[in-house]
Parts: C-alpha cells; structure tokens; sequence
C-alpha cells in the first residue's frame, strides 16, 4: 500500500455517523474514498454545499457545480448549497465534526502549520484558519517526513495556522494524538516500530506501554 | 434596478475604483463584466475577490491585463501571474481568512462596525489587530468591508431584480451584493416577475441597481 | 380630513420610485393607502417580507403570512421572504429608503422618543432602535400634541430611540425638517397658521419667510 | 439526526434549561413542542424568543403556565400575562433591540465572539456595555447568545432534517437552528430526501438532531 493510502484508509476509520466532514486538497481528499459504504457522513466543499458526491461522469458535469479548487463534482440526493457566511458560519461555529487536512508541520503542542512558507510560498490561507480554529475536530493527514526530515517537529519554525491545537495527526508511519500540550504514539503503519518512529521524529512523543498497528 | 447594457454599466466605473467581484475560482463570478472592464481598460482598481482564479478566468482577466493595484483575496495560489504581480509589488495584497473575509463583507453590508472571531488568534493575521476579550476568550476585532461596486452573477434574475443562484456559485455573490453603493449584476437568465417563489429568492429586488440586460 | 389622514397623505408624498419603505403600527400603516397608483414602492414587514400587499380577502389569508403585529397579510407579485439576520441587515446596512415610525416625543435635535415610558409603558423596542439607526432616512407620523401638550419637545424627557436623529417629522399642523441640530418649519396643515404652530410646539422652530401649506 | 415523538423530545429537556424558540408573535413556532413543555411541566425555563406572543399563542403558552423564569425577547407589549410577571420580578426580562437579538444568535451559532451595532448607541441599551470605535463611529459591543436548546419550526422537512421554510415563519428559525447544543424540529411536512432542491434548502440536515414525526 502506498504511503497516501495508508494514511487516507486510516483517516476514514476516525468519521462516525453522520458525521459533517471537510477534507482539504491533496491527501486529504482520498479519504472519501475509504469510507465504509454503510456510513452516512456528509462532506462539505467551503465554496458552498454539503453532500459532494464524486466526480461526475463523462459529460455529466456543470460548470456551476465544483469543489474549493475550481474542480467538478457532483451531489448525493439530499445535498444543500449555502453562500460563503453560512459555510464559514458552520465552520466557524463548530458544526464541522470533523476536517482533515494536510500539513507542513505539526509541533509536540499540536500547533499546526500549513499556509505560508515565508519568502517561498505565499498563496493565502484560504479557509484553513477557519477550519483549524472552528472545526469540533481536526485531523492533518500527511507524510510523516519530508526528504528525511520529520514534519512532525518540536515547535513550529512556520507561520501558524490556528493557537487551537490539532487532535490527531496519522501519517505514513504513525497516528499521534495531542492533548494537554503533549504528542502520544497511538499507532503505528504496518511494518513499522516504534523505534523506527521516534528515530524519524523530532518531536518528544509519549510511548504507552503497548502501541498497536493499524488496522487497515 | 434599472437594466443597462454591459458596456454602460461598466463605464460608471472609474479607474482606481473599489470593486468586489462574486465567484470562487471563477465560479459564479460575472465574466461579461469583467470581460467589459478588460475592454474598456479600467486601471488601478481595488479590487476585493476571495480569490485570484486562474489566468484567462474570473478576476484572473484582471491580473493578465495588469489593471490591479490592491486586492484583497483569501488565496492567490492557482493564479502564477497574480503572484508574480504581488512579488514585483506592482499589487498590493492583502490575504484574509476566508471565513474572516465574509463576515467583515457581511458586516460592511449590513451595517455593523466589525465582528469578533477566534480565526487567526496567534498567527500572523493578528498583527496590528484589536484584540478583545469576551468571556475569557480572546477574539480579533475584523472591521467591515465595503466597496464602490459589487460586480455579482447570479442564476435567475426577474424584471424587478429579485436574483437566485446556482449550486456553488452562489458563494460571496448575494453577500456582496449588500455591501456596494452600486450594485450591478449579470444573470444567465432573466425571467418574468412570478417565477422566483418568494420563498426562493436570495437577493431581494431592492438591492439591485442595474441588471445586464442580456442577449 | 381626519389627521390621521393628513399625516398619512402627507409621507406618502415623501415616498419616491424604487424606495424599500418599512412602515410601523398605526398611523404609519396608514401610509401604504395614500401611495399614488403608478408608484412602485416597495413595502418591508421586519419580520421577514418585501413586497406585503393588502389585507388579503375573506378566506384567502394564509397562517404563515402575517405583518410584524401577527395579522394575515398579502404579497404582491416579486415578493420575497428570508430570516430576520437578513431583515435586519437590510435595515442596519441602510438598505431601507425610508422608515417611517410613530412618536411620543421628538425634540429640537431630532431625537426620538418612542419605546417606553419608565414605570408605565415598557412593552421593549422591537425594531424601532434598529430602523432609526440604520434606515436612511427616518420619518415621524404622529400627533403634534397630545392633551394638550406638545410632542415635539425642546428635549426628549423620555429614554431616545437612537442617538441618530431623524430627518423629518409629519403630524396633523405641520411638517418639520431636522438638521444640524436644527428643526425647521417646512409646511403647515390645510387651514393651519404659522403661528397656531409656533403656539402648540415646545420647541424652538426655525421659520422660513414662506411656509407654504401641505398640498394633500 | 434522529426521528423521535414530541414526548421524547421534550422529556430531554430538563427544568431550568436554556431554550429558544422561534417564532414571530406565534408565527413558525413549534407549538407541539411548547403544548408538550406545559403538559410535561417544564420550570424556571429561561427562554429565548423574539416575542412573548399572545396569551395561548406560541411563546404565550409558557407564561400562561408561569414555566418562564427569565426572557430575552425584543418586545413583551401584546402579552398582557408576560408584562403582569415582569412587573410582579417572576420573571427577568432582558429587552434587546430585535436586530441586536438576531445578530447575537447569529454570532452564537456562527462561532463569532459579538458584533459591532450602531443600535442603541446612546440610549439606555448602551448601559454597561463596551463600546467600541472604528474609523470615528462609535459601536456597542454585543456579545453572542447560546442556548442549550433551540426549538424551530419548519415547513419541509426531509428524511435527513434539510429544511426549509414557509413566507413570514422563517424569521428567527433558521439562525436559532444554529445556535444551540441541540436542535429539534418540527414541520409542517416531512418529505422524502430530494424533494427539496439543494438551493432551496434553508437549514441544512447536519444542523437538525432531533425531528418530531407527524401524524
């Protein structure tokens, strides 16, 4: 399995029933497709609709119909669309169960950064910082490192993207939840160790005496 | 309202005017006019969009006819042209969290001085903010947003001005729409007075001042 | 003519093509009777409505289509309903032409007094606070004296609406125009005189050398 | 959401709770919720509203049983019986200014701290408030209101808890359905998923838990 699947199959366990999710652009956005069929979750697009469905059919398409990125999609019966206030309403207000999205760096607080590389990158933060301040839950899905450094660092050295800490981060190595200011090793990706973990990351993680793998 | 042509509405524009265009990545925003405003070469305008769309779509006409000076936007990433006008400083930008954005257009349209929210508390968006405290929370004080001219698109539009709009195209459009002085709107269609239910009209009539007049 | 009439007659003539007007209970109700045929003029019920036509006929009102006081109501053709965050915005924002609201006091600045009278009549403010604040311009209908004593007063000894004041006062002897700080006499009722006015009004006019008559 | 009868609903409501209720002078109030909180006996409600109705009307009903131990509301003036308890201190009354009310639940349901308002601005309204300046005009700093449950009618109703409303019924409905820990719904007419087109959906279905069955 490669390293996006691991992490979006394993995102998908984390949404209950009901549930009203945004996933973000990149890994973020393969979750949808791990989710149980028996599942009910809706799934937000900010641009303005909750219960995106896939990508429409050849030709079935409308131009006025498309998720964040400009990119078609299509509606499950039973979708609603809304204006910008009421989606940011929603978010904002902590009607988002839960939003997954991706990351540059996640420190040991769980203080995530994701929006700007100053000097490098600078395309706006778009919705992120609502997100990550108003959702009930957030979830960065990411690669644990990047061209060998681990992204999961001690503190931020990236503009922040919320002071709210995130709840959870699963990457292609390890799930590690954030609680009280501390980082725990909740899980591990197939084949990999615990020490295997550590070695890659910078942060100070906390090692419960038994660390399962994931189910996946 | 009164129906105009897109050449005469845009020519009540001036150069270096305040305009807010509706749409998100070029979804829902009124191409005709931006089209006419290319035309006519409207320059330095200020321009308020939540994006910068890509080049050739959207707002993203305005950024490859270099006509402006200021935006303030959520997310310039898709637009190469936009960011190497911000790099070369020939626009200025400002870059607002979108749910921020909204609220502070929301509150210039409906007459508030500004609202409280937690976004952007701790980050950079804080800096030379108010910050106040309810309750033992801390929230920025984001004030509101206006503009000379809101430049909306909408779905159906009826003889009165009563507008609709479509699936995600809605977006800031019927948002905008109350925060201009002068609110001018294209529609894809434009139906007789009857056949918004009032219940499903989303801009009333009496915010309208000019509707495209179309075909 | 009674001088509800007069007053009635008197604003719709202030009333202009195109304008969003929100009408208050008794004598501004009155207002929508005496708007000229070819005038289109758009009526706001603040509980949710643009567009109220009459009273609807005998077995035609519907439970769910009612004014501000909770009586059936009908909507013309272009009517539209939303939420009272919008009715509202659309007041505050100064989306609202003219509102015109009954009065017990209004005094040489302009400032109105119409929501409580302390010990006796404290029903709250419902939207008058917001309409006089926001609307863009504020027409008074009311009385000029009431047992005998004037309404229009050098300074409201009653709690204000709104520190903004409002542009124009109509009552049954005259109209008055506010401004800078100043009340002005613009026109005096059918068989009234200037100084039958100035007699009955507690607070200090300004009087032009020609007060014409209202022409209703 | 979750299809429950009127009963269930209510008996999750305990004494002393938080409630809004929609509804404008009785119109799209859930009155099967409210008969159901009198049969059921619930006190020292404190109960948000922008009325208090007519006696045996909506809101109305809740005086009528004396269930009420505080009100905020705009206007009281058409119950006689609110007024009469108000004046007797069985009931606290806080009166705010109905644009101030709809925004406060607003910033409640949409994570804001407050809003900037003009409205009351030097009136008795101000009294014990911040205010706050922006650009030279001076606004009162309202904070947001919660509660623990917000009691909404609708028109339509589908099998997920999309709903949508009817004319003047809308009123505050919507905005309470955001602003409470939980939400329950009646409606007039509860309608199979995709009979109410996306754009006409008001409320969407995540923001409903508790929809009372019909019939």
């Amino acid at each position: 399995m490669d390293a996006q699947a691991i992490i979006a199959r394993r995102v998908a366990q984390e949404l209950r029933s009901g549930d009203l999710v945004n996933l973000g652009i990149g890994i973020p956005t393969l979750v949808a497709n791990y989710v149980p069929a028996g599942l009910k979750v809706f799934f937000q697009s900010e641009n303005g609709l909750i219960g995106t469905g896939p990508i429409p059919e050849q030709g079935m398409a409308h131009p006025l119909l498309t998720d964040a990125g400009g990119r078609p999609i299509s509606a499950l019966p039973g979708a609603s669309t809304f204006d910008s206030a009421m989606s940011f309403g929603l978010i904002r207000g902590g009607h988002v169960d839960v939003t997954v999205l991706g990351g540059l760096q996640v420190d040991a607080h769980g203080h995530l950064a994701n929006w700007m590389i100053p000097g490098k990158m600078v395309p706006g933060m778009g919705g992120a910082m609502d997100l990550v301040s108003g959702a009930k839950r957030v979830i960065v899905a990411m690669q644990h490192a990047a061209k060998g450094k681990s992204k999961i660092v001690a503190k931020c050295t990236l503009p922040l993207t919320s002071a709210r800490p995130v709840n959870l981060v699963v990457t292609d190595m390890a799930v590690i939840a954030f609680a009280d200011g501390t980082a725990t090793l909740v899980e591990t990706a197939p084949g990999v160790s615990v020490g295997e973990v550590v070695a890659v990351t910078e942060a100070d993680l906390i090692i419960p005496n038994a660390v399962p793998e994931m189910q996946i | 309202m009164r129906a105009v042509s897109v050449e005469e509405a845009v020519a009540m524009i001036p150069h270096g005017a305040s305009i807010m265009v509706g749409g998100f990545m070029g979804v829902g925003t009124p191409e005709r006019l931006l089209d006419e405003v290319v035309r006519q070469n409207k320059t330095d305008l200020e321009v308020i969009s939540n994006d910068a769309a890509v080049p050739g779509k959207g707002v993203g006409k305005l950024f490859d006819a270099t006509l402006v000076s200021r935006l303030t936007a959520t997310h310039i990433g898709l637009n190469p042209k936009a960011q190497q006008q911000m790099l070369a400083k020939q626009v200025a930008i400002d870059l607002v969290p979108q749910g921020t954005f909204v609220e502070r257009i929301r509150a210039g349209g409906c007459g508030l001085g500004g609202v409280l929210t937690p976004t952007g508390v701790g980050t950079l968006v804080a800096e030379g903010k108010r910050q106040i405290e309810v309750a033992g929370t801390t929230f920025l004080l984001e004030t509101a947003l206006r503009a000379k001219f809101a430049l909306v698109h909408a779905f159906l539009a009826d003889y009165l001005g009563n507008l609709t709009y479509a699936l995600t195209a809605r977006n800031f459009n019927p948002i905008m729409a109350m925060a201009a002085d002068t609110v001018i709107v294209t529609a894809e269609h434009i139906v007789p007075v009857g056949v918004i239910a009032p219940d499903h009209v989303v801009t009333p009539a009496p915010l309208v001042d000019y509707l495209i007049t179309n075909g």
